[in-house]
């Protein structure tokens, strides 16, 4: 049943956050094994009802599986990891300090809850600039992460509660990434390929992350990986830069993969992973990937 | 020569049957058609609070409708935000797009002649048909800079550009094409003996367009607000670009914030999967079709008073 | 302030106004045309494309996916939903339905014309929920079929009540079934109904609040029926919002497509109702 | 020649729309066949009315009532089993208004033998036009441009057209409504003569409100006042001897004062207002 | 009394839209004071254009181009530096169909008082309304209902109204446009018994189309043919002895003939008809 093109095998939809990934693969897997693919947008939950419904094979996910979902079936594989970063103003009034120094988690608590509202308070400088905070909206999974990260471990804020804290909430990372590039004292958040330049991978925008001073002891030559993304996704990579704020990504099926869908999520799982740098996404880390193949292969 | 007109005659006959059948079937047919429009709007009503019904029953309407807490993760669902951003975009659209519109109208049908009124008015044809997310994508680098680097800071705002009033602002541009075209056919359908009745005992234009034409017109120019009204209500795609998408009550016009409509676009695509959430936005386009029926509804009723009131 | 000082204040307005819509009308259309030209002129193959594997990454490709979904989409729409609201103006009509009736049948298209787009997009992803079904280019036909209806309904409406009766009369009088009149109308009506119709293809081809839930969002070459697609109004509002400005500049590039397609509609209207109009009763003599 | 066409039984319609209007009050009538019947009579005496009743017409209107009986040729129009569209095959109607079907010149004459299928073959279609636009005295003024459309012609080719396509579909009687009072003076004398010629091979019944068309063109007249009969008669006593203090009234007046109407008729024409005097 | 009012020079009137037409081909007249003059003459002879251009109400149409000048009590109306709304104050129109102001009946007649600021308080501005409402005869008629809104009244009361709005302002000259053609007769006689009245004070100037209105009403008659003045004089001797042909012929065709033409005009009413002869 088609009109222009054959049918497909594998048929995905989801959300829009992995959809650009997903569909690098799907070509590849498509040019290698002739397997036919379907893909579409629209959002996690329109790709977790396809799938509930049985009209998909895969559902990709932007956010962890909800209890709701799991309890109707939801299998879900972490096939990457999105990461979130503190991002500047390029000509943010502190910026020198805050590359030299980074900010601590604690910092950016600080920050994100309003407890420090001057970029001087930051410092040691004679800076007196207000901090502008800039959220994001609601379903925003990057931003739950966020609030899991700032909290600290074993405890979170809700999107809500920040949303509530902030000057500002945008509706997706661009609508952020523009407001930061146009306020000088703004903060926020962003998913790195906002940050970095796609094709050179170098800090080319008004946009400029936040070093995470993990520590708490001002940035170290370990911690300093900021410059360039390759350099970033590494310590992402290697676990160096911590997640949260970096989050995983799911493809996800009703009641277990089958059939070329099962392949394909293998061959992600394996050969699938080294083309994630190349996009902007990071690949799951060895041991996480291990565990991801055992559980594929287990099945729910 | 019997024979023959005997085979003409019953000839005759069967292609008179055909067109009866025809006459019938067609008749079947548009029968159909005549009620289709009640159908679906019953099947759209029907649909949507069937589908409501499970928040509906979770939670009481007084709840959802009065809570400013929107938070479906934690199954908190409160529309507050939602409807005042609703509120807000469509009163300063309006407060904007009315005055503009009205004024323009008068200007085609009272003051332009010739050339150049054929020209605006169909620049303003051309207006109303441009799709509205181009508006959205022209607003985005357009008016969003403009907005959050004079427009905010002047008014000692911080902020970025988008929000409530920038949605406001190009949904004013988006609907003054519509209430233009609208106000100037029912200028234009007024006779002229009220011009001259008016003009007669020496009222200036401008008296004669006050006191005489607008009240005249008034119930089309009345019609032709409502439509605006409408339009913006509903307006989705412009919101959603532009409006930033934060469920909080908004604290000032260039606050970011949320519409009912623009709810559904940012939430049902990630959370349609958890099915109270489902129910709750597809309570919103209830709400929707429920407003729009109430207002038809007492449009009509203003209207045919306004007729009387205003006869001429 | 005298009498005529407040006339020549007010003239001014009224012409300030009128160059203000005007204004922005201008440079609506001149960004549009100037961004998005700029884009076409220097990649004009994008349209034509079909999107590559890193389409949505980095615009690898083109938008003929979107292109193509637009028009699989809105063109049967659009013919379901012309002769469906040609239907039903005709029954609206005094030969076959009573005044009450039409009444009552035009309340409801007065609530239908209002509704938001968006509740059509809801209440039909409802109806692909209860069937278990997929987004899909079909889907977006029906929800941009639903959306067009009450529009079309109520030009051929408005455009049969004015044709004249004595073309009615003529027709009957020839001994013309009820529904061979009806047809005879409907050609006298045909300026109005075909503007009519044509609005409601320009309405269509430019609504993304239908279509966002119903057609699917898909980044590949539309595949059949049943299989997700996208349209051009969708990919703008997606685009828009790229990290990649090589992406962003697509929705400048398609924004451009979009309003020569809407442009080139109401010119087209405008001469197929003028041909029509010739055979009007009175054309000439009006 | 004396036969009967048409006879209308005791005939009252009553409009029952927002307030209710006797436009007939029982009007028994006979119209001879092949013979030119002119029903003439104040503004609104429902002589429009008694034309569109004969072949059903007014009930494309909603809210009319009607008693009493038309007969064609013996046999009920009222109750009959014969589908109306057949009837009015018949009993052709002309309207008042010169009305161009949304069709091209030739399409229009064709139009009335396509839909009853009068014509197998494209030949015997152009064939039948032509004879009906030749019958009207229009061929001539068309024959280069049969794909114009029909609304492109002058009012009063227009309604030649009218009676062609009237003509055409073969109807033994043919209703006339005020087919000249939209016309120009020099149109009308072509629809006229036109009508002259026809009244040999048709009946017609014609309603005017030139009393000297009707001296002109009718075998027949019949008077109608407030939705009464009046008068009916020959033609000649009718105009000679009228039985009726009103019918003399009526006739008296208008035939000294056609001129003025038709000036009112043709607006901003005014040349031709003294011209005739 | 035979001072003159308004006096035009020479006056031309062209409408320039799609075809041109000389509406009026330079006319001198001069209108009386505090008499009623009536402008007759064919449909298009351009009798209401002149009377617009009276007041330069013709200069709301597009399109227009005028030469020649009208002079006021000798001081010209086009060159002038008064604006054209205290103009029209003094030369008052009322249009031919009668036309509320989409206000009340107390507001129609108090709207040109307001906008002129005539009344400085509320009692002065309810007896003025008053005052002309029962110098039109209509007082007594709507004196329980002044808030209703003036399309409420019967056509015939509506002229009546509008007469009044004209007066109220008071001008120096009322034009009035065929202001009794869309009534029916009881009302048109009202309004005639008003503007009978109305003479004494003001000066008037009045087209009809009707020969016995003139006849009834008129103290000088001016005759128009094709936008061209033929003849001017009082009413007596206008038609006693007509100095033109053309004057003599649309005379007596009128007079004879005045009441075919209101019953067409009162269309279905056709009681009205034979019941005058
Ligand atoms: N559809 C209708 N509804 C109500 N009343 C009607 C309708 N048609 C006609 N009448 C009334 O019926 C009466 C007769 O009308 P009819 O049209 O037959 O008159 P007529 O003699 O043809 O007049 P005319 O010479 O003006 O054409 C009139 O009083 C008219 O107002
Ligand atoms: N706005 C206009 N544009 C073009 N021509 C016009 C316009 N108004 C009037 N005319 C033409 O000017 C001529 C005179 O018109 P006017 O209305 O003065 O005639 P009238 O004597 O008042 O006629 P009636 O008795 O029918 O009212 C007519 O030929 C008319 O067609
Ligand atoms: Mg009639
Ligand atoms: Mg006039």
């Amino acid at each position: 049943t088609s009109l222009l093109g054959e049918s497909a095998d594998v048929r995905i939809s989801g959300g829009v956050g992995p959809l650009p990934m997903v569909q690098v693969w799907a070509d590849m897997y498509e040019e290698a094994t002739d397997t036919v693919f379907d893909i579409s947008g629209g959002g996690t939950g329109v790709g977790v009802n396809d799938l509930l419904n049985g009209q998909v094979d895969v559902a990709m996910m932007g956010r962890d599986p909800e209890e709701d979902e799991i309890d109707q079936g939801l299998f879900a594989v972490p096939m990457l990891i999105d990461t979130v970063v503190g991002t500047v103003n390029v000509d943010n009034p502190v910026l020198d300090e805050l590359q030299e120094n980074g900010l601590s988690r604690q910092d950016l608590e600080d920050i994100f809850t309003r407890e420090i509202t001057n970029w001087g308070e930051l410092v040691d400088d004679d800076v007196d600039e207000e901090i502008v905070v800039y959220g994001r909206s609601d379903t925003s999974a990057a931003y739950k992460q966020w609030g899991d990260f700032l909290a600290g471990e074993d405890d979170y804020y809700t999107e809500n509660e920040l949303e509530n804290l902030a000057d500002e909430n945008h509706n997706g990372d661009q609508a952020v990434a523009e407001a930061i590039g146009r306020n000088e004292n703004a903060v926020s958040l962003n998913n790195i390929n906002y940050v970095y330049e796609l094709e050179s991978g170098e800090l080319e925008g008004d946009v400029r992350p936040i070093p995470l001073d993990i520590d708490g002891e001002g940035l170290s030559e370990e911690e300093d990986f900021y410059e360039t993304r390759d350099e970033f996704l590494a310590a992402v990579e290697e676990g160096t830069y911590p997640a949260p704020p970096a989050r995983e990504m799911y493809l996800a099926s009703d009641g277990g993969f089958e059939g070329d869908a099962a392949d394909f999520v293998e061959w992600v799982l394996t050969d699938g992973q080294e083309h994630v740098r190349d996009n902007g996404y990071v690949p799951l880390e060895d041991d996480r990937l291990e565990e991801a193949q055992n559980n594929l292969e287990a099945g729910p | 020569m019997e024979g023959s007109t005997d085979t003409a005659a019953s000839e005759g006959r069967s292609r008179l049957g055909r067109r009866l059948l025809t006459e019938r079937l067609s008749s079947y047919w548009l029968q159909g058609a005549g009620y289709f429009a009640i159908a679906l709007f019953a099947f759209i009503v029907l649909a949507l609070l069937y589908q409501s019904l499970p928040l509906l029953s979770e939670y009481s309407l007084v709840q959802v409708l009065a809570s400013s807490n929107w938070n479906p993760a934690e199954n908190e669902f409160g529309f507050l935000p939602a409807i005042v951003g609703t509120i807000y975009v469509t009163a300063l659209t309006m407060v904007m797009g009315t005055p503009i519109a009205i004024l323009a109208a008068i200007y085609i049908a009272e003051y332009a002649e010739g050339r150049t009124k054929t020209l605006v008015s169909s620049f303003i044809d051309v207006l109303a048909a441009i799709p509205s997310v181009i508006f959205g994508l022209v607003a985005l680098i357009v008016v969003v800079p403009f907005v959050g680097d004079y427009l905010a800071p002047a008014l000692g705002s911080g902020a970025t550009g988008t929000g409530i009033f920038t949605v406001s602002l190009v949904m004013a541009i988006v609907v003054t094409p519509f209430m233009i075209s609208l106000a100037v056919e029912s200028l234009e359908a007024l006779p002229d003996e009220l011009r001259e009745s008016s003009l007669g005992v020496g009222a200036t234009k401008w008296e004669t367009i006050r006191i005489v034409l607008l009240r005249a017109a008034g119930p089309g120019i009345f019609s032709a607000v409502l439509l605006g009204f409408g339009r913006v209500f509903g307006a989705t795609i412009v919101p959603a670009m532009l409006i930033g998408g934060q469920t909080q009550l908004p604290s000032s016009p260039f606050s970011t914030g949320q519409t009912l409509p623009t709810l559904i676009v940012n939430d049902f695509g990630e959370l349609m999967s958890i099915p109270l959430t489902q129910s709750a936005l597809i309570f919103v386009g209830l709400m929707l079709v429920v407003i729009v029926w109430l207002f038809n509804f007492s449009a009509m009723l203003l209207r045919r008073w306004l007729q009387q009131r205003w006869q001429y | 302030m005298d009498r005529y000082a407040k006339q020549r204040l007010f003239g001014l307005l009224a012409r300030g106004s009128a160059a203000l819509v005007v204004a922005v009308m201008v440079l609506v259309v001149s960004v549009t045309i100037f961004r998005g030209g700029r884009v076409l002129l220097t990649d004009p193959a994008i349209a034509v494309t079909p999107p590559g594997s890193r389409y949505m990454l980095e615009g690898d490709g083109g938008f003929l996916h979107a292109v193509l979904g637009s028009l699989f989409i809105v063109v049967p729409a659009t013919i379901a939903s012309a002769t469906l609201a040609v239907s039903t103006a005709i029954y609206l009509q005094s030969d076959y339905s009573s005044e009450r009736f039409s009444d009552v049948v035009n309340m409801f298209l007065n609530v239908l014309w209002g509704t938001p787009p968006i509740v059509y997009g809801v209440f039909i992803l409802t109806v692909i929920i209860a069937v278990g079904a997929q987004t899909s280019l079909f889907f977006g036909i029906i929800a941009i079929g639903i959306f067009q209806y009450p529009i079309m309904t109520r030009y051929t409406d408005e455009a049969l009540r004015s044709a004249p009766d004595t073309v009615r009369e003529a027709t009957y009088g020839l001994g013309g079934t009820r529904f061979e009149t009806a047809l005879m109308t409907l050609r006298a009506a045909m300026p109005g109904i075909i503007a009519g119709i044509i609005m409601g293809f320009a309405r269509g081809i430019g609504d993304a609040a239908t279509v966002l839930f119903t057609a699917g969002r898909s980044t590949r070459m539309p595949a059949g029926l049943f299989e997700p697609s996208t349209t051009l109004p969708v990919l703008i509002f997606d685009q828009a919002m790229s990290f990649n400005a090589e992406v962003r500049s697509h929705a400048y590039a398609a924004s451009f497509v979009l309003i020569v397609a809407v442009l080139g509609l109401i010119i087209v209207s405008k001469l197929l109702a003028g041909r029509y109009a010739r055979f009007a009763p009175g054309g000439r003599n009006s | 020649m004396t036969d009967t066409a048409l006879t209308t039984e005791n005939l009252a319609v009553t409009y029952t729309g927002n307030r209710e209007v006797e436009a007939l009050k029982g009007v028994s009538l006979e119209f001879p066949a092949n013979q030119l019947t002119a029903i003439i009579g104040p503004s609104g005496c429902g002589k429009s009315t008694l034309l569109k009743s004969l072949n059903r017409l007014h009930e494309i209107q909603p809210n009319v009532e009607i008693t009493g009986d038309v007969l064609l040729r013996d046999r009920s129009v009222y109750n009959t089993d014969e589908p109306v569209p057949e009837l009015r095959k018949r009993i052709g109607y002309v309207p008042q208004k010169p009305t161009p079907l949304p069709l091209s010149i030739y399409e229009n004459v064709a139009y009335g033998l396509k839909i009853h299928g009068r014509c197998d073959s494209k030949d015997e279609l152009d064939e039948r036009v032509e004879t009906y636009l030749r019958k009207v005295n229009l061929w001539d003024e068309v024959k280069d441009r049969l794909d114009a459309p029909g609304a492109e012609l002058s009012t009063g080719q227009i309604q030649r057209l009218c009676l062609a396509r009237s003509l055409a579909v073969e109807p033994e009687v043919l209703l006339c409504d005020e087919v000249t009072s939209a016309l120009d003076p020099i149109s009308a004398e072509t629809v006229e003569e036109t009508l002259a010629d026809l009244k040999e091979e048709y009946t017609i019944i014609m309603v005017t409100h030139s009393m000297d068309q009707a001296k002109r063109l009718a075998d027949e007249v019949v008077f109608l006042y407030l939705g009464d009969l009046i008068e009916t008669n020959d033609t000649r006593s009718f105009f000679e001897n009228p039985q009726h203090e009103r019918t003399q009234q009526f006739v008296t007046g208008h035939t000294a004062v056609e001129y003025t109407e038709s000036s009112e008729e043709s607006g901003a024409d005014s040349e031709t207002v003294p011209a005739e005097r």
